[in-house]
Parts: structure tokens; sequence; C-alpha cells
């Protein structure tokens, strides 16, 4: 089916999030939608998805105008969405993940027809070679494996139009590969791909037409073949952009962090890292690349000591960390600059001072005898607020109201106000426009020449490859393989990130 | 002078209770009694006079009754709607009002509230405050020797003479003041009436008690029925029991838990228990959570008896399951105190004292047993009964 | 800022008053069922006066029960006699009085809300309290009585506390919901309370009854010098225990901890708090401030310890600390309003015979309206507050 | 779930710290019950001559009965060894053993013994003692399925006390209107359906309200909870003393009396137990099941339960998770309301204030206790039930324990539950989350 979007424009207050936008894709072709964080994407698809209703515009199925007050109806237009962050229950198995909302039931009482439901995921994962276990729980599965899933929900309710966000975002190169034959399998069988992503790399090779959103508006589109990355990034950035950081070689110095044979467990108890080592010298930017949920978090609330590490020792500065509470981590001199900044990082409903505070309010010359000296935590924090450059309209604003980028900016600053001796930073950058990434990846590079060791975790191969002296990977639990900068290639860390080596 | 009327009025007290006992006219008559001795001391006018409340207490009242009082009551916490002394005393308060008496009432919330609302009733104008509850014992006690010119009762307790050491007995005791009246009944009398009764009727030779709580109040009802059953045995050489109350080490079986007083369920169910283990006869001394007893009980075609009113007729469902209720007549009590107050009289010794001999406390009538109840059975009640009048059997003698 | 846009943030809480009343008399009307036979009878003009009589003469009681009577004061000021000024401030007293345990587990609340955990044990905390208080003053009976009321308040202070560690322990140690547990606490703590009054240690000489010594040896002195009025110190330390924890809320380090880790544990946790310490920290506290109150009703209101020294405190508590935004100013207004109400009420039943419980009804309905601040807007049409700038209003707007 | 990690790749791990600490809490946990074991047996040598007697009524109360006749020695040579035998296999498997699992097995006959040693020397009839407890189960696990329906939709109901408490005023005033109007005949007929119905319904406007207040004006739900608790207590207690108290004859419903079933009834030792209770009973059970089974098999219980998961994820198939939730809260609030429907209808015959006395609380800890499963629930119930029903039958038969001791019983094995046991079970994911739609 052809799908039209025209005109669609929709605002929330204080963002003109879709600025008449207008695309379109044909049957059984692939439309690549390109854009950097916060051009409107997701935007547009939950008012594809029927999350969200325009202000105005229409969008047209075949020709025809079609209204979606709710997601349901959406489906029933046949438009099918795999959403970035999988929409599955995790305590449900596949069928029941798959059928939810489309159950076929029997009986007065609707009772769930499982074995229905189950003959028909194990003929489309067989049709479509989907490969997947139709009775195994979904938080057991991997999230390749989960991605198929979320597929199969939408081929189960027979979509002809697919809308994926983002989704290699979790995925090795290689099951990025597999994805990018399976979309080229539907679209061939008929269905119409709608493919969202911020990966020149990705449109250019499995898109049959981009289109580029920058800032709410339809930027430009561009046939593949008529085009080239800097062309696209241009596109998308609206300026020309470096898309490598300077930064001068790196001059390592005895290690800081020196990771030994650690084993840590996750929530679920299993055990997430499994017999990690890695070392991490003064003056040099170690990147972690790897696919999420390898063990990265775990290793990294190790190193900070949210997590106990299982056996192993990890030590920092010459002091064994084990089982170190996150307070003596950082009066090493440990900064961190954590995975989720809302969750993690700051307090929303705490002012700019105080969270500039947050994990050194017990010392001088914030607090004084278990008081706080409150001329001082002011001064301070309106020093990191100017250093930092973060816009707010007072250290006495809510954190919750800045920008995500202000937002991020606030924790480096905290992170950075201390003397450092390791920064341990996980998805620095996630989330963040251009001009934020760029600001924060000098700021790493001026605290690694001031002498300190780096360690980054990332899943963003760009950001690792643009900021690492050495490349480390981590796969299943493991350190799998470290390369220095010059022969960390994308070819060479993403074979290792799927398990290759 | 006011001794000897007392007296003559005493006596025709037991005549009437006697009368009334052997089988005649039975409803009215304890209650009668009950005003009979306080409204004697003012006048022996004919007990007929125009009284509004006269379905229970047809108070003697006098024509030379003063209605011109502002009367109160002070409730406890949880105290209305708890089905038993508090609501008689809302009763009595109710039919001081039906005489044309000025009432209010406060209801507590929280200890804080006792001394308060004592108080805000004074400001109100109060003439007589009759607190209802040992837990307003001190507030009561207090606002009395503040207050010479008002009148104080205490419902269920007497004069603490227990000065600032604590102690009874000692150079610092206050002595009870003029304006006090505590409001006692001995209610282990009837019970124990009533005991005896059990003792004659129970097939099994088994009976069960519990009460809501582990208070005085709710105690010497058990008491009353251990030393019932205990004469009863002793009289006939029988070896009659009771379950649910050991006097005396005075521990049992309480409700207790979150709604001792109305958790017919549970009263169900205790009542299920002691028939399980034998007892035919149940006396529950807990307000709502003993309607849950008698209920069962009924459904058993076994029987209860009833506590505080007749409760063959407050619970004419279950009538003919109770043979006999002990009864605390405490709103002729309230109604009385106030009488008195307002007429400027007091009882003897400065307190209402409930009893067999005053009719204060008793047992009601037999109802739908009466016929069942043997001539014996209802004579050596009798014969109890004037022993315990005459104080020649008391209570105490037989919890041993 | 003008004047009147400061008064802006009472409006919401004004108005839930105001509006949790006007349901409250509509509950009055339907039930008076004297009023509602005139209706039936075919006289609407009739009823809506008796019943609106009612219900207007029902909230003068509860006004002047509250407040005092203006002809009291009249009086007072004619006469001049401490007596006549103790009828006329007596209300107000009375106010106080019933608003000082309130101040207390208030607070506790508060503070425990402050940290993220939600303490309903208040009742638990502050019945142990004056257990604790009582049973010290009764083994202290004969020391110099501002030793013997001393060692009491602390008693209340470390038996509440001590009824504050125990879900905090848990809740740190093993993520047992503390609401669950508190509520279970309470519980367990009436039956304390019910078996030490039955010890003779605790009991009166004569009777048998559950009901504790008068313990009016150590009584915490009046703060007026007005025959017969109940207000004592308590109340003023309460005011000052309530600066005590808003200093210790804003000002400390400890203080910064808890409401770190009651906005965002986890980035409390990742700042190098501890968790755990911040949960039965604020417990404990929250447990010392509703002991604290149930020391100062035995030691300064009651004089006596019974199983009726809770009125429900702690679950008063809740209300209130809402109402004031969980704010210990906020708490100290919203506690005297409160027990305005009470006491308000108490005259408001005597005069009227309207049950008391017509209270604990309003109260709820405060809370409901104060928790639901759109829907008062709603109802007035206020206008929303003004969207911050730069909130993103979804998160969709700004992936 | 192995203590050891899983070999990867051929590396053999290091046995790891975790595993290290779980095998030695195994290990003394181990001990802990072998040594209860050996004190069980220990106990057993003293009171071996002594006697106790258990009897079970054949079919009706009274008549004949089963009768077993045992010592308390005995009782403890049967706790000693299920409890030594777990101790053992506790010790020989380590931390492999599902220990909580097992404390089912050990623990019943420890509380039989200790039954036993109380009353030694007695005979106690234990047919009303379950009975009993299944009766009390009611309230108690009826206020549990009501939480767990909210909360498996992903709203929290600390409100069931109060739900009940409404539903219980609600059905006297409505099953006495019935009789008051319908006449006596009619009216004593239609008085217990029409009582528990309007009891339902007055708990489902409750749950509409909670959930309008949470949904729509997004009101923390303890505190639209807590809102509501404190306004039921207050408005009933309010109705009772304004108008039932004085207009008794709306509080005087036609009450819903225990039935025998057919057959069932008859049935030798467990007829008295299990088939001679009220209505209600047997309505629980019901609800028991079909909750069960629509829970974990319908579709509506597919989403009822996604919606508790990972509202997001029902949302963007198209399922409206507010209208789930709002019907879940109305289901919930009709069967609080029910459940409190019995306490006015069943035994007392009359709305009493503050009757609901903290069931709905200790319903609560029921459903947690019960893992969120209807049949888990109804076994917590079914405990705390018998935990009263036994402390009933020691005080009746004479064995004095401090009442306030075992009155504090349920609640500080509550407390002990929902800190240890409980500890590792998961509730819905989302539970109390506000979830907002587009």
């Amino acid at each position: 089916m052809r799908l039209e979007l025209r005109e669609i424009t929709k605002q929330f207050p204080g963002v003109l999030a879709n600025d008449r936008i207008s695309i379109a894709a044909d049957r059984g072709k692939v439309l690549g939608l390109l854009g950097e964080n916060g051009a409107g994407k997701t935007t547009l698809m939950n008012i594809l998805s029927g999350l969200y209703r325009p202000d105005s515009g229409e969008i047209l199925i075949d020709g025809t105008p079609r209204v979606f007050n709710d997601p349901a109806e959406a489906i029933s237009a046949g438009i099918g969405m795999v959403h970035q962050h999988f929409m599955l229950v995790p305590v449900f198995d596949v069928v029941q993940s798959v059928a939810l909302g489309a159950e076929p039931v029997t009986g007065a009482v609707r009772t769930f027809d499982r074995t229905t439901a189950r003959a028909r995921v194990v003929e489309l994962s067989t049709q479509y070679g989907l490969d997947v276990d139709p009775d195994a729980k979904i938080e057991n599965l991997p999230v390749g494996v989960r991605q198929r899933v979320e597929i199969l929900k939408a081929l189960y309710r027979k979509s002809d139009i697919l809308v994926l966000d983002e989704p290699s975002a979790v995925l090795t190169p290689g099951e990025t590969e597999e994805l990018f034959t399976i979309i080229r399998g539907l679209a061939a069988s008929g269905t119409t791909i709608i493919f969202i992503t911020h990966k020149l790399n990705e449109v250019l090779e499995v898109a049959d037409t981009i289109t580029v959103l920058r800032r709410g508006r339809v930027a430009g589109t561009v046939l593949p073949s008529e085009t080239n990355r800097e062309e696209l990034a241009n596109l998308m950035v609206g300026r020309d952009v470096e898309l490598t950081v300077t930064r001068g070689k790196a001059h390592p110095g005895e290690a800081v962090l020196e990771i030994k044979d650690v084993f840590v467990r996750n929530d679920r108890d299993e055990m997430a890292v499994r017999g990690a080592n890695l070392e991490v010298h003064a003056g040099e930017i170690v990147a972690i690349a790897g696919v999420q949920g390898n063990g990265q978090t775990e290793l990294v609330e190790a190193i900070t000591g949210l997590r106990r590490v299982d056996s192993g020792h990890i030590r920092i500065a010459g002091a064994t960390v084990d089982q170190a509470k996150p307070r003596k981590v950082s009066d090493l001199g440990v900064a961190h600059i954590p995975e989720d900044r809302m969750r993690d990082g700051l307090v929303k409903a705490m002012t700019v001072a105080e969270n500039y505070i947050l994990d050194s309010y017990h010392r001088e010359p914030y607090s004084r005898g278990g008081r706080f000296d409150r001329t001082s935590i002011a001064r301070e924090a309106q020093r990191g607020v100017d250093e930092f450059d973060i816009r707010t309209p007072s250290i006495e604003t809510h954190v919750g109201n800045l920008s995500g980028g202000n937002q991020q900016k606030m924790i480096v600053a905290r992170e950075f106000s201390r003397p450092v001796k390791l920064v341990v930073a996980a998805q620095p950058t996630r989330g963040l426009d251009v001009g934020s990434i760029e600001y924060i990846h000098k700021r790493i590079i001026e605290q690694r020449d001031a002498g300190a060791a780096i360690l980054i975790v990332s899943t963003e191969l760009d950001e690792v490859l643009a900021l690492g002296d050495r490349v480390a990977v981590m796969f299943s639990g493991r350190i799998v393989g470290v390369l220095p900068s010059e022969q960390a290639t994308k070819e060479a860390v993403g074979m290792l990130m799927g398990g290759v080596h | 002078m006011q001794v000897s009327k007392r007296l003559v009025a005493l006596g025709a007290t037991t005549a009437i209770i006697i009368s009334a006992c052997s089988g005649s006219s039975a409803t009215t008559a304890p209650s009668a009694a009950a005003s009979a001795a306080p409204t004697a001391a003012a006048t022996a006018a004919a007990s007929a006079a125009a009284s509004a409340a006269a379905s229970t207490a047809p108070s003697g009242a006098a024509a030379s009754q003063n209605t011109n009082w502002v009367a109160c009551v002070a409730f406890d916490t949880g105290g209305l709607g708890d089905k038993g002394f508090n609501d008689l005393a809302k009763k009595g308060l109710d039919e001081a009002t039906a005489m044309g008496m000025t009432t209010h009432y406060s209801e507590a919330k929280g200890s804080t509230d006792y001394a308060a609302n004592i108080q805000r009733l004074l400001d109100q104008g109060c003439q007589s405050i009759i607190a209802v509850g040992f837990n307003q014992q001190q507030a009561v006690q207090t606002a009395a020797l503040a207050n010479p010119k008002v009148d104080f009762g205490l419902v269920d307790s007497t004069w603490d003479p227990s000065g600032p050491d604590g102690k009874v007995g000692t150079a610092d005791d206050i002595a009870q003041p003029a304006n006090f009246t505590g409001l006692d009944f001995q209610i282990d009398q009837a019970a124990m009436l009533a005991g005896y009764l059990v003792g004659g009727w129970s097939k099994t030779g088994i009976m069960g008690t519990f009460g809501g709580q582990q208070f005085p109040g709710v105690t010497r009802f058990m008491d009353g029925y251990y030393a019932g059953i205990k004469y009863w045995d002793q009289e006939k050489g029988a070896s009659v029991k009771l379950l649910g109350w050991d006097a005396v080490n005075q521990t049992g079986t309480f409700v207790n838990g979150d709604n001792p007083w109305g958790d017919a369920a549970k009263g169900e169910s205790l009542a299920s228990g002691f028939v399980d283990q034998g007892a035919d006869v149940v006396g529950p001394v807990a307000g709502s959570t003993g309607n849950g007893s008698i209920k069962f009980m009924q459904s058993k075609g076994l029987w209860a008896i009833g506590v505080d009113t007749d409760q063959a007729i407050s619970l004419p469902q279950y009538a003919s399951a109770i043979l006999t209720s002990a009864q605390k007549v405490i709103d002729a009590a309230v109604l009385d105190t106030f009488k008195a107050n307002a007429n400027g009289t007091a009882f003897a010794g400065g307190n209402y004292e409930g009893t067999l001999a005053n009719g204060g406390v008793t047992i009601s009538p037999f109802h739908d047993f009466d016929s069942q109840i043997s001539a014996d059975l209802k004579a050596g009640i009798d014969a109890l009964k004037a022993k315990l009048i005459d104080g020649s059997v008391t209570v105490k003698d037989y919890l041993k | 800022m003008s004047s009147l846009a400061r008064l802006r943030p009472l409006a919401i809480p004004a108005l839930a008053v105001l509006s949790a009343f006007i349901v409250g008399s509509v509950f009055l009307i339907f039930t008076d069922i004297p009023a509602l036979q005139v209706l039936f009878a075919g006289r609407p003009v009739d009823f809506l006066t008796t019943a609106f009589g009612n219900v207007v003469h029902a909230y003068v009681a509860l006004l002047t029960g509250a407040f005092g009577d203006p002809p009291r004061f009249a009086e007072a000021i004619q006469q001049g006699t401490p007596q006549a000024w103790a009828t006329a401030v007596r209300p107000l007293s009375e106010t106080l009085v019933a608003a000082t345990p309130l101040i207390f587990t208030g607070l506790a609340i508060a503070v425990s809300f402050r940290s993220g955990v939600f303490n309903i044990g208040g009742d638990g905390q502050f019945v142990l309290g004056a257990l604790g208080a009582t049973a010290t003053a009764l083994l202290l009976r004969g020391f110099p009585a501002p030793i013997t009321l001393l060692a009491s308040l602390v008693a209340g202070i470390v038996f509440g506390a001590a009824w504050g560690f125990i879900p905090g322990f848990l809740k740190a140690r093993t993520g047992a919901h503390e609401v669950i547990t508190t509520i279970m606490l309470n519980y367990v703590a009436l039956q304390i309370v019910q078996l030490a009054l039955r010890t003779d240690f605790m009991r009166p000489p004569k009777g048998s009854e559950p009901i504790s010594q008068v313990i009016d040896f150590v009584r915490v002195p009046a703060l007026l010098p007005l025959p017969g009025l109940r207000l004592h110190w308590g109340f003023v330390v309460a005011l000052i225990v309530a600066a005590m924890v808003s200093y210790f809320l804003f000002r400390t380090t400890k203080g910064f901890e808890l409401r770190s880790a009651g906005l965002n544990l986890t980035a409390a946790r990742y700042a190098g708090m501890s968790a755990g310490g911040s949960i039965i920290l604020a417990m404990v506290v929250s447990g010392a401030l509703a002991g604290l109150g149930g020391a100062f009703q035995v030691l300064g209101t009651v004089t006596q310890m019974s199983n009726d020294i809770d009125a429900g405190y702690g679950w008063t508590a809740i209300a209130l600390s809402l109402l004031g935004g969980n704010r210990p100013s906020g708490v100290i207004i919203a506690a005297i309003l409160f027990g305005a109400l009470n006491n308000g009420g108490h005259e408001m039943q005597i005069e009227t015979a309207i049950p008391l419980d017509l209270l604990v009804f309003i109260q709820a309905l405060v809370i409901m309206f104060v928790a639901a601040p759109d829907l008062v807007r709603q109802i007035y049409r206020l206008r929303p507050k003004s969207a911050e700038p730069g909130a993103p209003a979804s998160e969709g707007a700004a992936a | 779930m192995t203590a050891t990690a899983a070999p990867v790749n051929g590396l053999v791990p290091a046995v790891s710290e975790a595993a290290r600490r779980a095998q030695r809490s195994a290990r003394i946990r181990g001990i802990v019950i072998a040594a209860l074991g050996l004190i069980a047996f220990g106990l057993a040598s003293g009171s071996m001559t002594t006697d106790v007697t258990f009897k079970f009524w054949l079919q009706q109360q009274g008549k004949a009965f089963a009768q077993v006749d045992t010592s308390p020695g005995e009782l403890w040579i049967l706790a000693g060894i299920a409890t030594g035998v777990t101790g053992i296999w506790q010790l020989w498997r380590g931390a492999a053993v599902r220990w909580r699992l097992w404390l089912v097995l050990w623990l019943p006959f420890w509380v039989i013994a200790i039954m036993g040693h109380l009353l030694v020397g007695q005979t106690a009839v234990l047919t009303n003692l379950f009975s009993s407890s299944l009766e009390y189960a009611f309230p108690i696990s009826m206020g549990a399925f009501a939480a767990m329906i909210c909360e498996r939709s992903g709203m929290f109901d600390i409100a069931v006390e109060g739900q009940m408490l409404v539903g219980a005023c609600a059905a006297s005033i409505a099953g006495s209107m019935a009789l008051q109007w319908l006449g006596p005949d009619a009216g004593t007929i239609a008085g217990p359906i029409v009582g528990p119905t309007v009891a339902a319904l007055s708990g489902m406007a409750i749950g509409l309200l909670m959930a309008w207040l949470a949904i729509r004006y997004h009101v923390d739900q303890i505190i639209s909870g807590t809102v509501v608790n404190f306004g039921a207590l207050g408005l009933t207690n309010f109705m009772y003393l304004r108008v039932l108290q004085t207009y008794t004859d709306y509080n005087t419903p036609p009450t819903i009396e225990k039935i025998q079933i057919p057959l069932l009834a008859d049935v030798p030792v467990l007829g008295p137990i299990f088939f001679q209770g009220t209505p209600y009973m047997y309505i629980g059970w019901i609800v028991m099941v079909v909750l069960t089974y629509f829970i974990f098999r319908t579709r509506w219980g597919l989403r009822l339960r996604a919606s508790g998961e990972y509202p997001q994820a029902a949302a963007t198939v198209g399922i409206n998770v507010i209208a789930i939730r709002y019907r879940a809260m109305l289901l919930a609030g009709a069967i609080a309301g029910f459940a409190g429907s019995y306490l006015s209808l069943h035994s007392a015959g009359s709305f009493q204030m503050n009757m609901s006395a903290g069931k709905g609380w200790i319903a609560i800890a029921a459903m947690i206790f019960g893992a969120w499963n209807p049949i888990g629930a109804f076994g917590a119930a079914l405990v705390f039930g018998f935990a009263d029903a036994a402390q009933q039958l020691l005080s009746i038969t004479g064995v004095d324990i401090p009442p306030q001791f075992l009155a504090s019983v349920p609640y500080i094995m509550t407390v002990i539950v929902v800190a240890g046991v409980v500890g590792r079970v998961r509730g819905p994911a989302m539970a109390g989350q506000p979830y907002e739609q587009g």
C-alpha cells in the first residue's frame, strides 16, 4: 500500500515538533527517515501509530485520507510498528506477546486460544525466516530476537506498512545485516517499510528513498543513488559537521583503573560480567564498544561501587574497590557520568544548585559540621553553570525544566568540578543534539589531556571510534578484544561486537 | 429521716421484685423498681404519674418533679453505637429530654477529649454531667472538685480517693465531694442468678462465656456466671462447668482485636467453639459480637444469656434462644441521677448502687421459657436472690 | 510580585477546604431526616430553610467552638476577671491543644514523605511514645519533677524512634513495603499498650481497669496564666521542633540526603548516599517526632495513659502533611486548621448533635481536593499553573 | 536456579562470592532447621505419656464424631521427623533447595505439635477450628482478590478497607429498604439479593472515584486510597450515628444464613468443615477459581496483566489501558463492596461502626503473601484465618496465653512475611505507576 503524509503539524507546549511534514512511501519500497535526535521523527511515528493526533495535515493510505484516533485504528489500517524500546511484556512468552491485542479467542468468556495463536506464530516465523521459539519468555530472549518478535507482531496483524524506529540501536553489526535481509524480504513481498534512523550508512544501504528531517521540518528528499554521506549529514544537521572529533595524541601514564577477572551479577542474579579484564591508563581514553546488554552497565556499576563484584578485583589508583561503596569510589577521584541521566544522575525536582552538589554536598566548602554553607554552594554552582555554559534561568531552577543537553552538561559540570583521576562515562551523549555532543566530547578530551584516565562506554560505534585511543569491545560479559585506535575500523570492531573473533 | 424512708422504699421494692419474678406482669416491674429507690426519697407518690419515657422506665415522677434542668452526658471513645452501656446511657438521656429537660451530649475521639468535653458541657450550662466509662474517671473527678455547683456522675465506677501520690489510704486522699455520684452496678449479683439458672437448665452441664475485652465491667458478668454455677453445684452436688472464664485466676476468653464489640461473625464462631466443647448455653458479654453467638445458639436449638438489657426484647428475632438476660438498668439509673440532681436530693453514700435489692441490676423475665423452667428452679433462683439481697450469700465467696 | 500573587499558593488549599465543607453540607442536608420528611410532605421551601438553617447553625457552632464566641470576649473585656478571660479564650486554647499532637505527627509524616518513605505508622509510634513517657514518669516518681519530665520526654522520643526503626530497617534490608509493615506495627503497638496497662506497675491501685496511674506530678507547665486552660508548653516546643525540622531538612547534609533519596533514590545512590541509611534515618526521625508528640500528650494534656490516648493522629497527620505541602510551616498551619475542626466539631456536636465523624469525612475531602489541584482548578475555573519554560510536555516531543 | 554461574565458552568460572554466600546461608539454614528437629525430639521425650485428643464431627455438630487419640510427644516426633528431614536435605543439597517451598512441608507439623502441646490433657474439637478458619478467610481473601485485580492492572488499591466498610453500610441500608418497601415476604427474599448488589455497586462507585482521581487528576494512588479509607470511616460512622441509630428500621436487613450443600454437607468430617457455611464462602471459592482462570487464561486476563506490567506495550497494540484500569477498579470495587456486605448481612444483621476493623489491610498483606495469585491469596487468607481461629480454640479450652500476644500474632506474622518470605516475589511491575496516554 502507498502511504502518504501531507503537511503534518504537531505542536507541544513550547515545541513545534512537526512542522508541515510531508512524506510518501510506495508499496514494496523502503523509505528511510533520517534525522538527528529531536528532529521530530518519533513524534511523526507516534502520529502514524495513532498515539498522537496531528494538529493539522492528513494521512493517506492508497490515496484515501485516514484518521487514527488510537493505535487500534492505525493497526487495523495496516500500519505496524517496531518501537525503539521494545513494546514487549517481559513476563509474557512469545505467543502471548505477539498475540496481545489481536488475540484469537474461543468461548463466551473469550478464552485466549493459544493453540491457534501459536500455530500462526510458528507459521509466520518460518515463512519469513525469523527463527523465534514461540514458547520462550521475553525476558530470557536476546535483544536481537526480541526485535524479531516485534516484527512478528506486525506481521501477525497483517500489516502492509511497517515502521521501524531506530531498529539497529540495540543490534550488533551482524544482527543489523540480518535485519536488513529481513527488511528486503518483506519489501519484496509487498510490504511498505518506513525505516527511521539517524545512521547515514544504514539509510544508504537499505532505503529506496530518503527523507531527511531537521528541527521538525523536511530538509529534503533524496535517492540513495544520487547522494552521499556528506550531503545527508549536511541536510540532517543544517551545516557542515565534523564527524570526527579533533584530538591530539594520547600520552598514557600509569594504570589508573585495573579490572582483573571480574564477575558481576545483574538484578536477576545472572552473571552479566564474566571475567572481564581491562586497564585504563592516565591520559588515555578507552572506549568500550558493544551492543547493549552485554554486561557494560553492570561493569560500570561495579567500577563505581554501585554493584558488588562477585569475584575478581577492581583497583582504582591502587586501591581495591571490589566491595567499596559509591562514596569511597568517588572519594578516590572518580567522575561518573551515568547511563540514564534522569534516573541516575539528577534529581529532577531539585534545583540546579542542589544537583550541582549532589555528590559532594558533604564536603567543604558546601558543608561545615553537617550544616550547609549556602553562600559557597551558590557561588560554586554559579561558577559551574557559567563555565559549562548551562542554559538555565537561575541556579534555583529545577533541573527537570532544563533541556536534555543542559542536563547532561549539568552532570558533566558536577563530575568535573572535583579533582578527577578517572572518568567513567556511560552513553555520555545519548539523545543529545550535535552541538551538545561536540561540547561534551571536547570536555572529555580536555580531561584526558589534563591527565585523567577516561573510560567511555557507548553503543554508538561512531562515538567509540571518534573518542577512543584504544577501543575495547565487550561481548557476552567479557572484553573480547582491545584495539588501538588506528586498528579500530568499523569492520573490525563490528565483528568483535558480534562475537566473532 | 431520709434513711428510714429509703428503707421503706427498699422493702417495697423487694416485694415488687419478688412478686415480679414469681410470674406476674414481669416486663416493667424491674425498671419500675429501679427508679423506686431514689424517687422514694422525694415522694412515694403514685408511679403512674406522667412520664413521657414510660416504655421501660416508668419512673415514679412526682408532681414536684423539677424538669427545668440541663442534663448532659459525656460519652467515651467509640461510645455511641456500642449497643451496650453507652447506648443505654443515651437512652436515659433521651428519656430526660422527653421529660422536658434540656440535654446535650458529647462524644470523645481520644482521651484528650475527656476533660475538654466536660469543660465544653460546663460552658454550655450543663447542671448535671454524667460521664460514661472508667477512662473518664480522672477528668470527671477533677471537674467535680473544680465545679462544686455542678453535679457529676460516672457510670460504671465510683470515686477514687487516692490523692497525688496515687495510693489509697494516705494523708493526701481526697474525699468524695457531694456533687459526685458514682453509678455502680453489682451486675455480678444478677449474673449469678443467671449462672444458677444455667446450672439447672443446661443439659450438657457446660456453659460458655466470653467477653469483648477484659474490663472489670465485663468480667463482673463472668464472675457472676461462675459464682452462680458454683452455687448450683454446691447446692445440688452437681458438676456444671463454665468455659471461657476462670474466675480464680481471672483469665478467660475475650474477643480482643480491632473490633471486640461488633464482630458478630466471631461471636458465631466462638459460640460454635463452645458448643464443640460441649456447652449448650452461652453467655457472651461483648456487645454486638454477642448477637452472633445468640444467633448461632438459636440456629442449633440451644440457648444463650443476654446482657445489659432484656435482649429477648431488644433482639426479638432471637427471643427463642434467650433464657434470660443479666440486666444493668443504666438508662433508669442515668435518668434517676438526673432527677435526683434536679431535685437536689442525693443517693445514700453519694453513689447510685445498682443491686438486686433496688432493681438496678436484675435478670429479665423468662418470656418464652417461663413455662419450661421448672417451679423448683424458679424457687431456687428466688431463694438465691433473697440471700444475695439480704447478704447471706455474696458473689465473692464463690469465686475461689 | 504583587501581594495578591503571593497568596496564590494558598488558593488551592483554601478552596479545597471550602469545597470539602460544601460537600459536607450536602451530606448534612441529605441526612437530615426530619427536614427531609418536611420535603416529602410537599413543602420544599420549608425543607430548604430548615435544612440550610441547620447547616448554618452547625457551621457557626463549629466556628465558635474552634475560635471562641464574640459575646464571651465582650464579656471578658467588660469583667476583666481571669475566669471570664479563660472562658473566652478557651476555644482558641483548646484548638491549639488539639493541634499540638497533630503538629508532631504531621512533622513526622512530612519528614518521611520528604524522604520518600510512606510512614503510616504514626499512630503506633505516637502511642508507644506516650507509653514510654508514662512508664518513665512512674519509674522516676519522686525524683525532682524537671528531671522526671525531661527523662520522660526522652523516653517518648526513644520509644517512638524504636518503633520507626523497625519498618525502616526492614525496608532497607529486605525491601518490605513500609506501608504494610507500619500498619501492622500500629496494631502490634496497640496490643503492647493494652498489655502494659494491665500490669500493676502502670495501673492505679483502685480497680482493675486498663488505665495508667495519673502522672500529673510531672505535668508540662501551662502556657497561659489563666485558670483551667490546658494549653501547655508542648505547643511552643512543637513550633520550635518544626523550625528544627525545617532547618534539618533544608540546611543540613543529612536533610539533603533524605530529600535526595525521597525524590530520586537511584540518583542518591549514584551520588554516594546510602539509600538504606536514608530510609532508616527517615523512619527513626519520623518515629521520634511522633513519639515526642505522644510524650507531650500524656505529660501535658491528659496526664494519664490509656487505650484512648491516640485519636487517629497518625492518620490525620497524613492528611495535614499533604495539606501543608510537606513543609514544616505548612504542617503547623494545617495542624491548627485540623485542630480547629476537631475542637469546633465537639462544640457542634454538643449544640446540634451532629456526629463528629462528619469532620473525619470533611478532612478526607480536604486531602482529596488538595491532592487533585487540577480538580479544584477546574471547579473554580482557575488558570492552570503556567507551564514551565522548556519543560518537555511529553517524552515524544523531545525524542 | 543453580548457584554457580553457567560455564561460558568452555571456561570454568570461579565460584562466585554470591554463590559462596548463598551456600553459607543455606548451610546455616540447614543447621537451624535440623536443630529445630532435635528440639522437637527433645520436647517429645518429655510428653510421650500425656494425652491429647482431637475430635472431628462426622456430619453434624454435637453428634457423631471421629477421634484421634495421641500425645504431644507423638506430634512432636512427627514434627521432628519432618523438620529433621528438611534440615538434612537442606544441608546436603545446599543452596539448591527451594527452602520456602519446604517451609510449607514442615511448618504445619510444628503448628499441630504446638497446638497439641498447649492442649495437653484436653479433648479439642477441630471441626470448628477449620471451618472458622475458612469463614474468617472469606472477607480477607475477597479483599485480596480486589487488591490483586487492581495491581494486576497497574493500579494500587489500598482502599479495600474503606470499600468493605461502605459495602457493609450500603448492604445493610439497601437490604433494610427492600424489607421495608417490599414487605416481610418479598423483602426477606429480595433483601439478600439487593443488599450485596448495592454493596457491590457502592464499592464500584468508590473504585470509579479512585480511578478517576488517579487517572484523570494524577493523584498518587496511595493518597487516594488513604482518602477513601479515611472518608469511608467518617461517612459510615456519620450515617450510623445520624441516621441508622435513630431509624433502626433502616439498619435491620434480612440476613444471609448458612446453608448446607446437599450431599457434600454429609461427607464425613469434611462436610461440616467445608460445606455447611455461608453462601458467601462458596461464592468466595468460585471467585477464586474464576479469577484464576480469567487472569491466566483469557483475553481479558492477558490484557489486564499487560497493562500492569508494561502499559505502553499494551497501548501500542491498540489496547485501551485506561479503560482496562477503570474496569479493573470497578471490578475490584464490586468484589470488595460485596465482601463488605458479608460483614453486615451475615452474622450481625446490621451495620456497626468500623465493622471492617482492619480486614482490608490484612487482605493486602494476604495478596502480597499470596504472590498476586488468587489461589495464593486465598491460602494466605486461610493462614490468617487459622491464626484467629486457633487463638479462639486455645482460649476456649482454657489455655492461658496473654491474649494481647495472640492478638498480635497475625500482624507480626504479616511483617515477617512481608519482610522475609516475600522478598523475592515479584508483583506487577508497574503497579501504582501513573500511566499517561498519548
